[in-house]
């Protein structure tokens, strides 16, 4: 291999992973100024609408004012981990887009097949997300213990059975899908599902993408399952010893597990890029993927505007007695559907139905 | 024994009893104004009524004596009405001041209102008004807030003794005058504005200073006379503010001076920071001035003169002091004492106040007792009046505000004579005591005076209270022997029976002797010592030489000679020649244990906080021993206290158990001395006594502007004699040359005609206060 | 090129870490444990790396279930080493003696 | 050339982060560094065209089996000098043995038999090969008594592990969730008049 | 059939659905925001601001220092000393409030019987330093005569419900 060509893959590379995560970075940014301006208005305010034209330039205020404060390190703590937890918080969150399909592109006709928008595709993507997803816990255990602070610890303790908790059922719901799609590459998921809105996974699988996508709400910490950072009990939780920039990471942390969860479930569950009527096909599959996101992102703030935060005994239980047999249970229904057919072919009816959300069985 | 019935509840009370005792004896609550349990009854607020059953019409409860079986209601519907009346005729001239009055939140009339008045009175014509007149530098008036009860004027009669206040005038006209326009001339007139009920006479030195719910109270001691009477120190912050009798102690009446020294505690005179002298006096840090001390002291051959006023931790940790770092100096303490000899020593009262009070006779031996113990001079008084005798033998017919049954006055020298004739009287009836021969022989005059102190001996019970004329006499260990003669001849000097009381210089006498009396020397010897070049520096532990006591010219030479480091509270004087001053702690600041006159335990315990960087001296003292390089002998109160006990033994029980009233330190008597009067051989023709003002003795009072204030009102005369002792020396009043051991001075002399004749007298601390060491002068014409 | 060998000595480092580690910490079952999990990493290399220069899928299957069952294990272990903190206040291997004749 | 720098890599950090499970002065750094390792050795697994395994390596060790062990930690409040005595006690013992091990485990592995000449080094397989989908194959039919088998060991482990450290304290008040949830208006409120 | 319908409900999550629908309606209703520098609600003349001591007409002040304030304030904020005035009345010495400490309960008004430390209406008095928010007996009365025809306005409206 030339050198010329590893500088040219890693100038790709490094374009690819720029292009996803200054995006992001900066929804983030407008995600919080969306929350703010959408509860605001759920609430009958106006929300932020001081700095800049309608209050758009507020994020960038908060980033410079969180830039410029003094982030302080408890003399108590564990210097170390203290500083580390933030980034990985981080981490898992930001690398878990490494394999999101965003599209397929033929790079307008330059290449002859079309290729996934991904930065990495890869053939277990799922699996891959799954992975990373779990490793989120660690921003959170960290920074709880080494707070050297009561509440952070509680705090992490309660995110780490939550998180464990939440990620068995959305591992299940995901089961589901993979059982339709028969793979865990995202895009052939997403191509599985082409065709309409009829053929969205969102059809048979409308339970698991309930379960997925509130245990999604509770992966995220986001309410009504913030009772990580339940105020009135845990101050702040894990990041109550936080302040300034390290502070700001978690809540990037956050939202861009937050997005990420959208746009998964948008992939998974909602035909990613495919527009809903194939006559809509003209609008570019990434602009229908992204206006799926943010419907999701919208519905995010819609349920931090609406629902009261869980206790956390109620949450533990529709985790494990709720979310965990419904999705076995659907499996098995999903398996039982799938090979009917060969239980008894009076059941064929069942395989067709199932059939029709499995294209690898034709 | 009287049974009634309150509220249906049987009550025992003795006899002649009045049902409001009874029922303050048994916890019912009954209004009353004019009402107080130290005065008469006038029985003319009426707010005290109560339904006797059987009676026509209610009963005013302080006046009615209880009757066998008699039933008596304090609630009923009809008395709620009468009070309400009551409440409202009071409240009719009564100005609407409250929230500038500062009697407002601790103020009867204002509770009475509350609880039984009417929601508005109906009175709706002009209120009278009424004008304030001056009762002197301690009570404020607000006469238009008088609601007439008397107490003011009752307490002047019957226990100021002055009389001063009285009633004019009646109905709407009716007005409470100073019947002397200008100042109320009772030692006790602070108490006025505590037994007024409302807001008329009022404490002046903190007049619309502070409300009665911010001040925070501290029982402490008072430690202005050997008395040492239970205070409640009312301080807001650290700042005192009041100072008031402890109710809870038996006696209800603290006088003026401990009363209003209060602002000395924030004086400018306060010793705040340690100071050392460098081309001037320089406030430095503790450590700075602690190594100043020891840089002069290490080594040095030293003095220490301290005052009696510490508390007896403070004490002893003086002597701790010595023990460890001069173990060879002398120590003096006692500024009024020119007779060293042991016996002289032996203060103290062999009698409670209250024994006192109820002897069949008692003797005042050279004493101005109202200047003294005014509290204990105020119980001679209810003696007085009660009819029982009260003798007096001195120099001077000092004023008592009490009726004598007898008063003798003779000169200082005359008290071999006085004291022989008594002897020989008792000698004749037989009553004899070991020794009493040899010291009757050795005194050959008798002086007819004699007479009075040998009846009251006779009598059951008698009470000999020794002045400081005695006390501060070149023979005194010889008249006191001779008094202790005489008293045990008579059956009066056994222990238990002591009537022997001899008034100490100041708290904590008896702790003194057993403490320091192998190591005292005489302050005038001291300082003559240090004068001589015989010691290198002077240790002055609160003691101000200079301002009082009899030895103000010697201290002065000897201070000019030497290096001096002064630690106390006060700076007074003294600090002129002061190279090292240390701040310790006044006695409102520090926890501490007192023995008063009569072996009484008082103890401080909640004190104030310490104002600047004062310490309690005993701290001083262990951080003086540390600087000396010393292992410190004491790092808490607790092993101070251990310390104490060592001297003191029987002080355990008290420390363990806690203080209780009845206990009594015994005054520790030697039996078998043997101290005979030498023969006074007069040079010169007049004797020199000084004279005590309670208004100017003491550093503290010094401090005082409020009872230098008093002071000035009251001054003694600077020096005084008998017409006739001028007539003789063929002088008249005004300047004369008074011709002392020491050399002249002229002075203004005034006369008097109740002193005795040969005798001059020298107020303290006034232009004369030079003179107070002399012992015998005589008058020459003016320049 | 990278051969089974070198495969097979960072195998063998791991392992004789964990063998070390066993050895060393003993007082704290926690390490212990953690090293337990070292040692079945190595394994578990070791599986994976003949697997793949054998050809064989099959030893990869046994990386899943020695996977299986360490997991089991660890919770176990874990779940034995709380109830005995709670009655014995110490983790110290010292400690858990009870058994003792 | 990029394979081999990778494997050094990776191999250098996992026996680093070995180490330091070993020699880490605090429990909770030492499982910081397994944690390391075992992200090391996923990699390792990554190099041998496991990529199932590695992620499920990482998903399993990662994820779970290393939470369990922080949350234990943190649950335990150990006093962590005691935790290190007699460390050099029993270093010449433990050390002399290990090295002996390591000694005769890389002797025999440097032999000859592994050798690269013995065994052929193999290529990678292409993205169009799963192994996902390979280890399924094997696993649910070749193996399928030993998933079964691991299965009910997982499951009696669970139970165990619940049975362990389930505790019902009787001075606590327990509420009945599902009874919360399901009640209705009817049977809290009870109209007497209107 | 009552049963079937509450299994319906809950599977379909239709309380969820329920607040969710509430919250969207909210979301397009006007808005009621004030946008304060610009706008301003108006004050009761209870409202309970920034305090003042008042005077009397002839310029004398009103403070008789009878420490009702002081002891009623329940965050001790209030320190009062006071003195004998050369004319003999009883006035402060010293008059502050701790702005910091103040909780603004209105109780010193109540208390004070001669109308003389009040709450004005005025509340931007924020500054950017603790000192400034240690009120003295000079900024008090200053306060009193800057705003004391508002004070009398407000007392006025209000008198008539005592």
């Amino acid at each position: 291999m030339e050198w010329t060509d590893i500088a040219l893959t890693g100038l790709i590379w490094a374009l690819e992973i720029l292009a996803i995560a200054v995006p992001v970075a900066l929804s983030v940014a407008y995600i919080t100024y969306a929350e703010r301006r959408v509860i605001g208005l759920i609430q009958v305010r106006k929300g932020c609408n001081r700095v800049g034209p309608f209050g758009l330039l507020q994020p960038l205020a908060d980033g410079l004012k969180l830039f410029l404060k003094e982030t302080i390190i408890p003399s108590q703590a564990n210097k170390i981990l203290f500083v580390a937890a933030p980034v990985m918080a981080l981490v898992p969150a930001l690398v878990a887009f490494a394999v999101v399909p965003f599209g397929e592109t033929t790079l307008f006709g330059l290449w002859d097949t079309a290729h996934v928008m991904a930065i990495a595709h890869l053939n277990v993507g799922i699996l891959y997300i799954l992975a990373i997803s779990s490793l989120a816990i660690y921003g959170v255990l960290m920074a709880g213990w080494s707070s050297n602070s009561k509440y952070a610890l509680i705090a992490s303790v309660r995110a780490t059975c939550q998180m464990i908790s939440y990620e068995i059922s959305m591992g299940f719901a995901l089961v589901c899908v993979l059982m339709l799609a028969g793979s865990m590459d995202l895009s052939v998921i997403v191509n599985a599902q082409t065709g309409g809105f009829w053929h969205w996974y969102i059809i048979p699988l409308f339970p698991m993408f309930l379960v997925y996508f509130i245990s999604g709400c509770a992966e995220t910490n986001r309410t009504p399952f913030d009772l990580v950072e339940g105020e009135a009990e845990l101050v702040a939780g894990h990041i109550v010893e936080y302040s300034g920039m390290w502070f700001a990471t978690f809540s990037l942390a956050e939202y861009g597990a937050m997005i990420l969860i959208s746009l998964l479930t948008s992939i998974l569950f909602l035909g990613g890029w495919d527009a809903p009527i194939p006559a809509l096909d003209f609008i570019p599959g990434t602009v229908w993927l992204l206006l799926k996101t943010s419907f999701f992102i919208f519905v995010f703030i819609w349920f931090r505007a609406t629902f009261p935060r869980f206790r956390y005994d109620q949450m533990m239980r529709l985790g494990w007695k709720v979310f965990l047999p419904w999705t076995l249970a659907w499996i098995a229904v999903l398996g039982l559907f799938t090979y009917a057919e060969e239980l008894n072919s009076s059941l064929t009816i069942l395989s067709d139905m199932i059939g029709y959300y499995q294209p690898w069985r034709s | 024994m009287t049974t009634l019935f309150i509220n249906e509840e049987e009550v025992t009370v003795s006899s002649g009893t009045s049902i409001l005792e009874a029922c303050r004896k048994q916890g019912v609550d009954v209004p009353y104004f004019c009402y107080h349990p130290e005065l008469s009854v006038a029985a003319n607020c009426r707010m005290c009524l109560v339904e006797v059953e059987g009676w026509a019409k209610p009963a005013a409860s302080c006046c009615t004596p209880v009757g066998e079986g008699m039933r008596v209601t304090t609630q009923s519907e009809g008395l709620s009405k009468d009070r309400e009346m009551i409440m409202e005729y009071l409240l009719i001239h009564h100005p609407l001041d409250c929230p500038v009055c500062d009697q407002g939140g601790a103020c009867k009339l204002q509770d009475y209102t509350e609880e039984h008045g009417a929601e508005h009175g109906r009175y709706k014509e002009l209120k009278r008004a009424v004008v304030d007149h001056n009762l002197g530098p301690f009570v404020s008036t607000c006469m238009t807030r008088c609601i007439h009860c008397t107490r003011c004027v009752r307490f002047a009669d019957e226990i100021a003794g002055t009389g001063d206040m009285g009633v004019l005038n009646r109905a709407d006209h009716m007005r409470i005058e100073g019947v002397v326009e200008d100042a109320l001339a009772s030692e006790l007139s602070g108490n006025l504005a505590d037994i007024c009920p409302v807001g008329a006479l009022l404490d002046k030195p903190s007049l619309d200073v502070s409300r009665p719910w911010e001040v925070k109270r501290h029982k402490s001691t008072c430690t202005q006379c050997p008395q040492g009477c239970d205070i409640v120190i009312e301080s807001r912050g650290d700042e005192v503010i009041r100072i008031k009798p402890d109710h809870a102690a038996n006696e209800p009446w603290i006088c003026d001076r401990g009363r209003y020294v209060h602002d000395a505690f924030r004086a400018d005179e306060r010793i705040l920071t340690p100071f050392i002298r460098a081309s001037g006096l320089q406030a430095v840090s503790w450590d700075m001035a602690v190594e100043k001390t020891v840089s002069l002291l290490k080594g040095k051959r030293v003095g220490i003169v301290f005052s009696p006023d510490w508390s007896i931790e403070g004490l002893t940790a003086i002597r701790l002091l010595h023990d460890c770092v001069f173990d060879d100096a002398k120590v003096a303490f006692d500024l009024h004492r020119r007779d060293m000899r042991p016996f002289a020593f032996e203060e103290g009262f062999g009698m409670t106040p209250k024994q006192i009070v109820d002897a069949n006779e008692v003797v005042i031996l050279g004493s101005d007792l109202r200047q003294r113990l005014p509290i204990l001079m105020q119980g001679l008084r209810q003696r007085s009046l009660a009819g029982k005798p009260v003798t007096r033998i001195g120099a001077m017919n000092y004023r008592t505000n009490s009726e004598l049954s007898a008063d003798a006055l003779i000169r200082p020298r005359e008290w071999p004579a006085v004291i022989a004739r008594a002897m020989q009287q008792l000698k004749d009836l037989g009553k004899t005591a070991e020794g009493m021969d040899a010291w009757l022989s050795s005194v050959s005059e008798r002086h007819e005076a004699g007479k009075l102190l040998a009846d009251a001996l006779l009598s059951d019970s008698c009470a000999l209270l020794v002045g400081e004329e005695i006390r501060s006499h070149v023979d005194a260990a010889a008249l006191i022997h001779g008094l202790d003669l005489i008293a045990r001849a008579s059956g009066h000097g056994e222990e238990g029976r002591d009537a022997r009381n001899l008034i100490p210089e100041g708290m904590n006498a008896s702790l003194l002797s057993a403490v320091f009396g192998d190591v005292r020397t005489s302050v005038g010897d001291l300082f003559d010592a240090a004068h001589d070049g015989e010691l290198d520096a002077l240790l002055l532990i609160g003691s101000d030489p200079l301002g009082d006591g009899l030895f103000s010219m010697q201290a002065k030479r000897a201070m000019g000679k030497v290096p001096l480091v002064q630690i106390g509270a006060v700076s007074g004087q003294v600090s002129e020649y002061a190279d090292v001053m240390l701040p310790a702690s006044a006695y409102s600041e520090v926890e501490g244990t007192f023995i008063n006159m009569s072996g009484e335990v008082r103890m401080a315990e909640e004190p104030l906080s310490t104002v600047g960087d004062a310490r309690p001296l005993w701290k001083v003292m262990m951080r003086l021993i540390q600087g000396f390089g010393m292992e410190i002998p004491a790092v808490d109160m607790n092993e101070i206290r251990a310390s104490v006990q060592s001297y003191l033994p029987s002080l355990r029980e008290v420390w363990a158990e806690g203080v209780d009233h009845t206990w009594r330190m015994p005054v520790a008597r030697q039996r078998d001395a043997n101290v005979l009067p030498v023969g006074v051989n007069p040079a010169m023709p007049l004797d020199v006594i000084s004279r005590y003002s309670m208004y100017r003795e003491g550093a503290w009072v010094r401090a005082s502007a409020s009872l230098i204030e008093a002071g000035n009102i009251r001054a003694l005369d600077d020096v005084l004699v008998h017409p006739n002792t001028l007539k003789e020396a063929g002088l008249t009043v005004g300047e004369c040359v008074i011709r002392t051991a020491s050399g002249n001075y002229t002075f203004d002399v005034g006369v008097r005609d109740d002193v005795v004749e040969g005798v001059l007298f020298i107020a303290k601390r006034g232009v004369a206060g030079d003179l107070s060491c002399e012992v015998m002068a005589s008058l020459g014409g003016g320049q | 090129m990278i051969g089974l060998s070198d495969y097979l000595i960072v195998a063998a480092c791991l392992f004789s870490l964990g063998v070390i580690g066993l050895f060393l910490n003993r007082k704290n079952v926690i390490t212990i444990l953690m090293c337990i999990e070292l040692i079945l990493l190595a394994v578990n290399i070791n599986f994976v790396a003949f697997s793949h220069y054998l050809q064989d899928i099959s030893g990869q299957i046994f990386v899943f279930f020695v996977l299986t069952v360490a997991a089991s294990e660890v919770a176990v272990g874990l779940a034995i080493l709380v109830s005995f903190y709670r009655n014995r206040r110490s983790i110290d291997v010292e400690d858990i003696n009870t058994l003792k004749g | 050339m990029f394979e081999a720098g990778f494997f050094y890599l990776f191999a250098t950090l996992a026996v680093i982060g070995a180490m330091g499970v070993v020699l880490a002065r605090h429990t909770m750094h030492s499982v910081m560094f397994l944690i390391f390792c075992f992200f090391n050795s996923a990699g390792l697994f990554f190099l041998l065209d496991a990529e199932f395994l590695g992620i499920i390596l990482i998903l399993i060790y990662v994820g779970a089996v290393m939470v369990l062990f922080m949350f234990v930690i943190m649950m335990l409040e150990v006093n962590k000098a005691k935790l290190r005595e007699g460390f050099l006690q029993y270093l010449p013992m433990g050390g002399m043995i290990a090295m002996a091990l390591l000694v005769e485990f890389i002797a025999a592995a440097s032999s000859g038999i592994f050798h690269t000449d013995a065994i052929a080094t193999v290529g990678h397989l292409g993205q169009e090969v799963n192994n996902t989908v390979e280890i399924g194959k094997i696993l649910y039919t070749q193996y399928l008594l030993g998933f079964e088998i691991a299965a009910i060991i997982l499951l009696v482990a669970l139970v165990g592990a619940i049975v362990l450290t389930l505790r019902t304290r009787k001075d606590a008040k327990y509420q009945n969730i599902s009874k919360q949830v399901n009640v209705r208006k009817e049977d809290r409120l009870r109209k007497v008049r209107m | 059939m009552q049963l079937i319908k509450r299994a319906f409900k809950t599977w379909m999550l239709w309380e969820l659905v329920k607040g969710l629908a509430l919250t969207i309606r909210y979301l397009f209703k006007p808005k009621i925001t004030v946008e304060y520098p610009e706008e301003r609600t108006p004050l009761s003349p209870r409202f309970r601001g920034l305090h003042a001591l008042r005077r009397y007409d002839s310029g004398e002040e009103r403070c008789i220092a009878c420490k009702l304030c002081e002891v009623v304030c329940p965050a001790l904020a209030i320190v009062i000393e006071s003195e004998e005035r050369e004319d003999g009345s009883r006035r402060t010495t010293r008059y502050d409030i701790d702005m910091t400490k103040c909780i603004y309960c209105g109780l010193c008004q109540e208390a004070c019987p001669v109308d003389a430390i009040v709450e004005t209406q005025h509340f931007e008095y924020a500054s950017e330093t603790r000192e400034a928010l240690y009120y003295t007996k000079e900024m008090l009365l200053d306060v009193g005569d800057r705003y004391e025809s508002q004070i009398a306005a407000n007392i006025a409206a209000d008198a008539k419900y005592h």
